[in-house]
């Protein structure tokens, strides 16, 4: 369903995502891992198309991405919701407005302009956010929330979209370790009982083993693991950060229930380097 | 008594910085006959102008009569009037003429009513002044309330302004100046009117006269009463004697061809400063 | 999840919600769409359309790059004159004449596009105009006598007095008086040098490099005193006139800044030694804001006659209000801690200002002035029209002529430099003095 | 008591850091003095020059300041029963003026609005063009109103419209510089938000910049619209209507018209400080009630 | 040598110090501890007259410094100096500018306007600013230095006025505990070395019980502790501090070392509650 073919981004002398390729044949919960400045996020965001890609192509379903312009890029956009870590909301605007802007690319731009929205739209708003767990909040401002109910609201905008995939930029990381796990549980959810494919970028490997049926490790700008979260071992955590023998997952874990588990160091890793 | 520069004020009806080249010529010759430096100044309307003289920092012009009444009648001590240019037929008049484009179909002040008409400068003889009080004496109902007889009476600002604004239709009538000497499509001799013919600014084809004045006293050039009285002399003889002098500095100055100056007394605009009076007060 | 009922009132509370704000959306608009349509017949724009007019927009577009060379004979003497804009500075000198005009008798003028005027024997004249025929025209006294047939296109207007016709190339006038012809020509002619100076009409090579055009003067000398001198343009007058603009600005900006900074601590609550006086320099301030540059310069007029210092004092009578406002609010908003380390030490009240208040005011004072010293020479060219000084004089009475146009355009373009270039000095000022500024 | 006996570090090191601020600070003297003196010689040239081509003299007219007003109010006084009559009369053309200034302050905030954000890096539509965009607002900032009012003028014809026309353009560029500034620090965050959504630029804009900067926005219009009733009543000085010309012809009649400048003054007075009041009250409170 | 009458400062119906005596037979080095609002600023202003006293006296070598006006006054200030918990320097003007503007009282107004000092102040200044250690800092400007170099900016220009004592408001409360030591250190070995008095309010009872010869304790306007350091114990510092049994001292601590000591609880304590 989505095909990467060589996907490149170079920033002046930099390349940031390496000649990337990855085939998704059907929807699942996918993690990419990496340290920072791996080139996560630039990737997310040329499968958003927010970036252009330097070189490499993006195939969905027979379409390619890369190539579209105008309003089937942003009819594309719509299709494949973004969350981002800093939540970028309307700060100033009330939940239910932010979660409409997922209708945007639906609705002429006069219209949204004096805040029409459909009845049925904004019906349709307040059961995600009740699906979501925070209903109650609909009338609020954005900036009034707390970190794990704005990235919540960022969730219900991204449904809101109807997405085919939702790409989720380290949706966890302005979040305390409560909050962090309320959200993978939505985005987990979702997955689950939509049927929506999933891709999020995560810098803690346990929840990317938690909640993941597919880990992609990036390192420098190129994917140096793609396996299953059991895969995931110490030996592997190591080359994908490039840490020395002294890296500990606990250093960076924010599950909950971290410190009561074992690494279970078992399992064996398909490791490209 | 002594002074220490002598201040000519030169009124518009051209580009300012033509005015001042226009009078260069004088400026010379003043310094040379005063033997202090002399300044051209060039404000922007008739009342500029006139506050220079009553404040004492203009000492010269040429004003017009109306312009001059308005001087004499906020401080009768503060001008003298000494000369008037002289036609070349030998009077010492003009006119006030009221026009509006021939493809309104206006002939006449009765065709104007409920039509807008356009003044120059209040402080214009004959683009306000005369026009104002016997304009309202060519017919029984007219008066020069806006709104009253015409639609509306306006100010346009000057000659120039008027002219333009009748031929754009802007107005439908106004008035300006004109010696009424020479032909119509030629804008008359001299006057606003030939002046925007020559400039290719209007095609008199197109414009039709529709009232004329009677004559109207060139305005006079005055001088500061307060000067000394050798340089009240010196500067008579000197615009006097212009003519015979430098032709080319006659005719730049006078704004045409003349027969020079010649010299002039307060009563001349007496009829004029009691029009003033009844038309605006004090 | 929660249950039904909760569900179903969020829905219908965030629908009335969303009712009110769509209203407030909408309330906003309206409001201002209302007075656009008030304004809309209050400023009668149906009739200014129709009143507007576009002939008149074309000849300033025109006229305002190009130029005009009056062909004219005078048809009681014969005489012909040529000349630049109809203007005697712009006379050819005696036995010159464009070259697009030739022959002794009959003088023959090539307008171009096969548009053709011919001087005939005393007063007649001949227009050739491709697609429309050969117009024949002669004057007895005061009357017109053409071949014109009766009915005529617009772009001629005829009556037995007088015959204009205006075709892209040129137009002619016939008058019992004279016959002219007006050519058009891109460029603004003369520009660098009128007729008289030797160096019209010479390649820029030849003054920079050749021998001496005029054996008194080395070429660049005289080329710049000529074009300094220029009758035409008087590019001398232009530059004095924008030094007297920018003059004004900088004398009445600075003259403000300097008066008002004292006033200021005596308008400043923190600062002001009476609190009575405070009140009343602060209402003075508001006078002398209020009353506005417009009406000083009226005022001042009077007293001061017309010319560049009067203008300097109306702005920085005005402007006296302004920074005395902006000066002591800087001032009621300084921190008070400095104040107080210097105070610490034992300093004396002066000392206490120079060092605890004035550097904190400072680089918001600069920055305030250095931004008033550019506003200000755009208000110096509108104060210099009415008071009879500077750029803005010109530049008024050059458009209420309304003939000059090119020159209006040159006075436009120079102004615009002129006040882009006090926004740029201004802007590098500021940047520099808030830098290293103590 | 002697600090320099506990001295720290070696003397000469010491002596090297006192030379060379010594050093620095005479500079700076001499820099600073040469500016200061710099400008003196500026300003007193100025006042020269500017007096020497001044009809007339600085000091002679600081007498005569007073003569002006005193005839003009003098009449005015005497006449004071007519005051509210002509108070009446000329409110029409108030009306004018701040119809002029109200409606050049709308198109040209509406105008620099859309211009500040085509020239604002980060939210430009086309990136390429912000220079362009820059230029254009240069521009329309540096023409004076007086010039597009009077070209205007000759082409439409007197009246309130190329006035309006002339300080909407200035207004578009003015505003646009400023708006544009507080473009530059709003949040991209909530834009980029929206960009994922498949938001077109005008949605973008809508609901991701403007309500960041609609304070500051209102405010700066605020200002400017007080700035606007004065140019629009300058403009009327030279033939653009509205009060400015009413004023003009008063003062052109000089005496036995004096109470009808007198009046015109009074409503123009009254309206500049009227709205100078309003609008920075009402600043104030935007831009503090953005603060909480 | 310093006697303290009865001072007492009201504001409205407030009185934020109420009327302490205290006496200073010889320079020490004082701290003044207390919880916010106790009443230390407004004591030390008042000793350096920013702030007038509503009632009692300060008398200085005999000298009632309560009564002086004007001139006088600042001659007092000039040999009193003063340092703030904000350094309030001039943050504009360079830092030898800065320690001449202790010079101000002594130098003519006229010259001081145009910034002009004699060459021997500024030599001075250079001087006293080696002896903090920062000469190297002598023609930056104030507010290019960090916190710690700020505050020891401040002190140089305590020291430039010569003062015979020096009060120090809560001189290191915006500082990080390392530059914390460095001023602390500094105004310790200017007693020290010069034999001035140094009073300084403190907000941390290790400061206070590592530095100062003498601890004045304030609450509520009063002196409710004066004692030795080694007199202040847990149960003391309760009372000042108005905490509850919970209260303990490593939480305020700021000390670099604190973490590796052992509270001596064995001190005895004089307490006045
Ligand atoms: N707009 C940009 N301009 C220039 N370089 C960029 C830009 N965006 C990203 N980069 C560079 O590209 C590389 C990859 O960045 P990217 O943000 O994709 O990494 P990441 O894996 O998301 O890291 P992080 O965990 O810090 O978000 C980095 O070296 C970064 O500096
Ligand atoms: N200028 C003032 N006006 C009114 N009340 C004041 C003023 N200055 C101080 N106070 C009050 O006096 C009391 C003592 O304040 P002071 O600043 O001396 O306390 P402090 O011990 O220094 O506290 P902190 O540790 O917060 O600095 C407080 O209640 C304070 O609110
Ligand atoms: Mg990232
Ligand atoms: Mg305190």
């Amino acid at each position: 369903m989505l095909e990467i073919d060589a996907l490149t981004k170079r920033f002046g002398p930099n390349t940031a995502v390496d000649a990337v390729s990855l085939t998704f044949d059907k929807p699942a919960m996918i993690g990419i891992i990496g340290a920072s400045g791996a080139g996560k996020s630039t990737f997310l965001r040329m499968v958003n198309r927010l970036t252009d890609a330097t070189e490499g192509r993006i195939i969905f379903e027979g379409t390619d991405v890369t190539a579209l312009k105008g309003k089937a890029r942003r009819g594309w956009q719509s299709r494949c919701a973004m969350i981002f870590q800093q939540f970028n909301l309307v700060p100033r605007m009330d939940v239910v407005s932010n979660v409409l802007h997922g209708t945007l690319n639906r609705r002429s731009t006069l219209a949204t302009m004096f805040n029409v929205y459909p009845e049925a739209d904004i019906h349709r708003a307040i059961e995600i956010l009740d699906r979501l767990g925070i209903a109650e909040q609909a009338p609020k401002r954005a900036e009034a929330l707390s970190g794990g109910q704005q990235q919540r609201v960022a969730i219900a905008r991204a449904l809101m979209q109807d997405p085919a995939m939702i790409l989720a930029d380290e949706p966890i990381a302005s979040l305390d370790p409560m909050n962090a796990q309320i959200v993978m549980d939505s985005l987990r959810r979702i997955h689950e009982e939509d049927g929506r494919m999933v891709i999020a970028n995560l810098h803690t490997l346990d929840t990317a083993r938690r909640y993941c049926d597919r880990v992609i490790g990036m390192r420098h700008g190129r994917v140096v693991f793609d396996g299953r979260p059991d895969q995931l071992t110490v030996g592997v955590a190591r080359d994908i950060y490039g840490a020395g023998a002294d890296f500990s997952e606990s250093a960076t874990s924010t599950d909950l229930e971290t410190l009561d588990r074992q690494p279970d160091a078992a399992a064996t890793a398909k490791a490209f380097v | 008594q002594e002074i220490e520069e002598f201040r000519i004020g030169i009124l518009g009806g051209e580009n300012a910085q033509d005015r001042l080249n226009s009078y260069a010529c004088l400026q010379e010759y003043t310094t040379e006959a005063l033997g202090v430096e002399t300044k051209l100044f060039a404000p922007a309307d008739y009342n500029g102008v006139i506050q220079g003289l009553l404040g004492g920092t203009i000492d010269m012009a040429w004003l017009g009569a109306s312009a001059y009444a308005a001087t004499y009648l906020q401080d009768p001590e503060a001008v003298d009037p000494v000369l008037v240019k002289v036609n070349l037929d030998g009077t010492i008049g003009y006119h006030s003429i009221g026009f509006a484009r021939v493809d309104s179909g206006i002939t006449s002040l009765e065709e104007m009513e409920g039509k807008v008409f356009g003044f120059g400068d209040p402080n214009s003889t004959s683009g306000y002044l005369i026009p104002s009080i016997e304009i309202p004496q060519a017919g029984e109902e007219i008066t020069m309330e806006p709104g009253a007889y015409f639609g509306d009476v306006v100010f346009t600002g000057g000659h120039e302004q008027t002219i333009v604004a009748v031929a754009n239709g802007d107005i439908d009538g106004g008035v300006t100046w004109a010696d009424a000497q020479g032909n119509w499509e030629d804008g008359y001799n001299s006057g606003a009117l030939r002046k925007a013919v020559d400039a290719g600014l209007v095609d008199m084809n197109e414009l039709v006269q529709i009232w004329q004045s009677k004559v109207i006293p060139e305005g006079p050039i005055v001088l500061r009463k307060a000067l000394p009285e050798d340089v009240k002399a010196t500067m008579t003889e000197l615009v006097d004697g212009l003519h015979e002098r430098d032709e080319t500095c006659a005719y730049n100055v006078a704004a045409g061809e003349t027969l020079g100056f010649q010299p002039v007394d307060h009563d001349t605009y007496q009829s004029v400063i009691d029009a003033r009076k009844a038309v605006i007060g004090n | 999840m929660s249950d039904a009922m909760t569900l179903d009132t969020a829905k219908t509370d965030i629908s009335a919600l969303f009712r009110r704000k769509r209203l407030t959306a909408f309330a906003v608009p309206s409001v201002i769409l209302a007075y656009f349509v008030y304004i809309f017949f209050a400023f009668d724009i149906p009739g200014l359309a129709q009143r507007a007019d576009w002939d008149n927009a074309v000849t300033l577009a025109s006229d305002s790059w190009s130029h005009k060379v009056h062909v004219t004979r005078d048809n009681s003497s014969g005489e012909m004159e040529y000349s630049v804009e109809g203007e005697r500075k712009g006379n050819y000198p005696d036995g010159q004449r464009p070259a697009w005009v030739s022959g002794e008798d009959i003088v023959t003028v090539d307008l171009g596009g096969d548009h053709v005027v011919r001087f005939l024997d005393g007063t007649a004249t001949e227009i050739e105009i491709p697609g429309f025929g050969l117009v024949e025209a002669r004057t007895e006294g005061r009357t017109v006598l053409t071949n014109l047939p009766e009915a005529v296109p617009e772009w001629i207007s005829v009556s037995d007095r007088r015959v204009g016709i205006t075709t892209p190339e040129g137009r002619i006038t016939i008058t019992g008086s004279k016959t002219e012809v007006f050519n058009y020509f891109p460029g603004w002619e003369l520009f660098f040098f009128t007729f008289e100076s030797p160096y019209h009409g010479q390649p820029a090579t030849r003054i920079l490099f050749g021998d001496r055009i005029d054996p008194e003067r080395a070429n660049i000398v005289g080329a710049v005193q000529d074009f300094w001198n220029n009758a035409m343009w008087r590019h001398k007058d232009v530059v004095w006139a924008i030094g007297e603009t920018i003059l004004m600005a900088f004398l009445g900006t600075f003259g403000a800044a300097i008066i008002a900074l004292p006033l200021a601590f005596l308008g400043a609550k923190r600062f002001a030694p009476v609190q009575a006086a405070r009140f009343g320099i602060r209402r003075i301030f508001d006078f002398v804001r209020g009353v506005d540059a417009l009406i000083w310069t009226v005022v001042l007029a009077r007293a001061f006659g017309p010319g560049p210092m009067t203008g300097a004092l109306a702005i920085l009578v005005t402007d006296t209000g302004t920074f005395g406002k902006i000066f002591s609010e800087a001032l009621e908003n300084v921190e008070e801690k400095q104040i107080e380390g210097v105070q610490s030490t034992g300093a004396k009240p002066l000392q206490r200002y120079r060092f605890g208040v004035i550097p904190q005011v400072v680089p918001v004072l600069l920055s305030q002035i250095l931004y008033f010293l550019e506003s200000n020479t755009r208000s110096a060219t509108i104060i210099g029209a009415i008071t009879g000084g500077g750029i803005g004089l010109m530049l008024t009475q050059a458009i209420q002529t309304q003939k000059d146009w090119e020159e209006v355009a040159y006075y436009i373009i120079l102004i615009v430099l002129m006040v882009m270039l006090m926004d740029w000095v201004s802007g590098k000022l500021r940047a520099r003095l808030i830098k290293r500024s103590h | 008591m002697s600090d320099t006996t506990l001295s720290r570090a070696d003397p000469s090191h010491v002596a090297t850091i006192q030379s060379s601020y010594m050093a620095e600070v005479q500079r700076r003297r001499l820099y600073g003095g040469l500016t200061l003196l710099i400008f003196v010689l500026l300003m007193v040239s100025g006042f020269m020059i500017a007096d020497d081509r001044n009809a007339g003299g600085f000091w002679e007219g600081l007498s005569q300041v007073g003569d002006y007003p005193a005839e003009v109010l003098s009449e005015a006084w005497e006449k004071r029963a007519d005051l509210p009559g002509l108070l009446v009369k000329y409110f029409p053309a108030l009306i004018e003026t701040i119809n002029i200034a109200a409606v050049s302050t709308l198109i040209g905030a509406a105008a620099g609005l859309v211009l500040s954000l085509l020239s604002t890096r980060g939210l430009a539509r086309w990136p390429r063009l912000i220079g362009l965009f820059r230029r254009i607002m240069d521009i329309m900032r540096a023409v004076p109103e007086i010039v597009i009012a009077l070209v205007l003028i000759f082409v439409l014809g007197g009246g309130p419209v190329p006035a309006m026309i002339a300080i909407a353009i200035h207004t578009a560029g003015a505003l646009g510089k400023l708006f544009s500034e507080v473009a530059e620090n709003a949040d991209l965050k909530p834009v980029e938000g929206l960009a994922s959504t498949g938001a077109t630029w005008g949605q973008r804009m809508w609901l991701g910049v403007i309500p960041q900067v609609a304070p500051n926005y209102l405010s700066y219009g605020l200002l400017r619209f007080e700035i606007n009733i004065r140019a629009s009543a300058i403009l009327g000085f030279v033939g653009a209507g509205g009060l400015g010309y009413e004023l003009r012809n008063s003062m052109a009649w000089g005496p036995g018209r004096f109470d009808e400048a007198a009046a015109i003054f009074l409503l123009l007075f009254g309206t500049i400080v009227f709205f100078d009041q309003l609008s920075s009250r009402y600043r104030n409170r935007l831009t503090e009630g953005d603060r909480t």
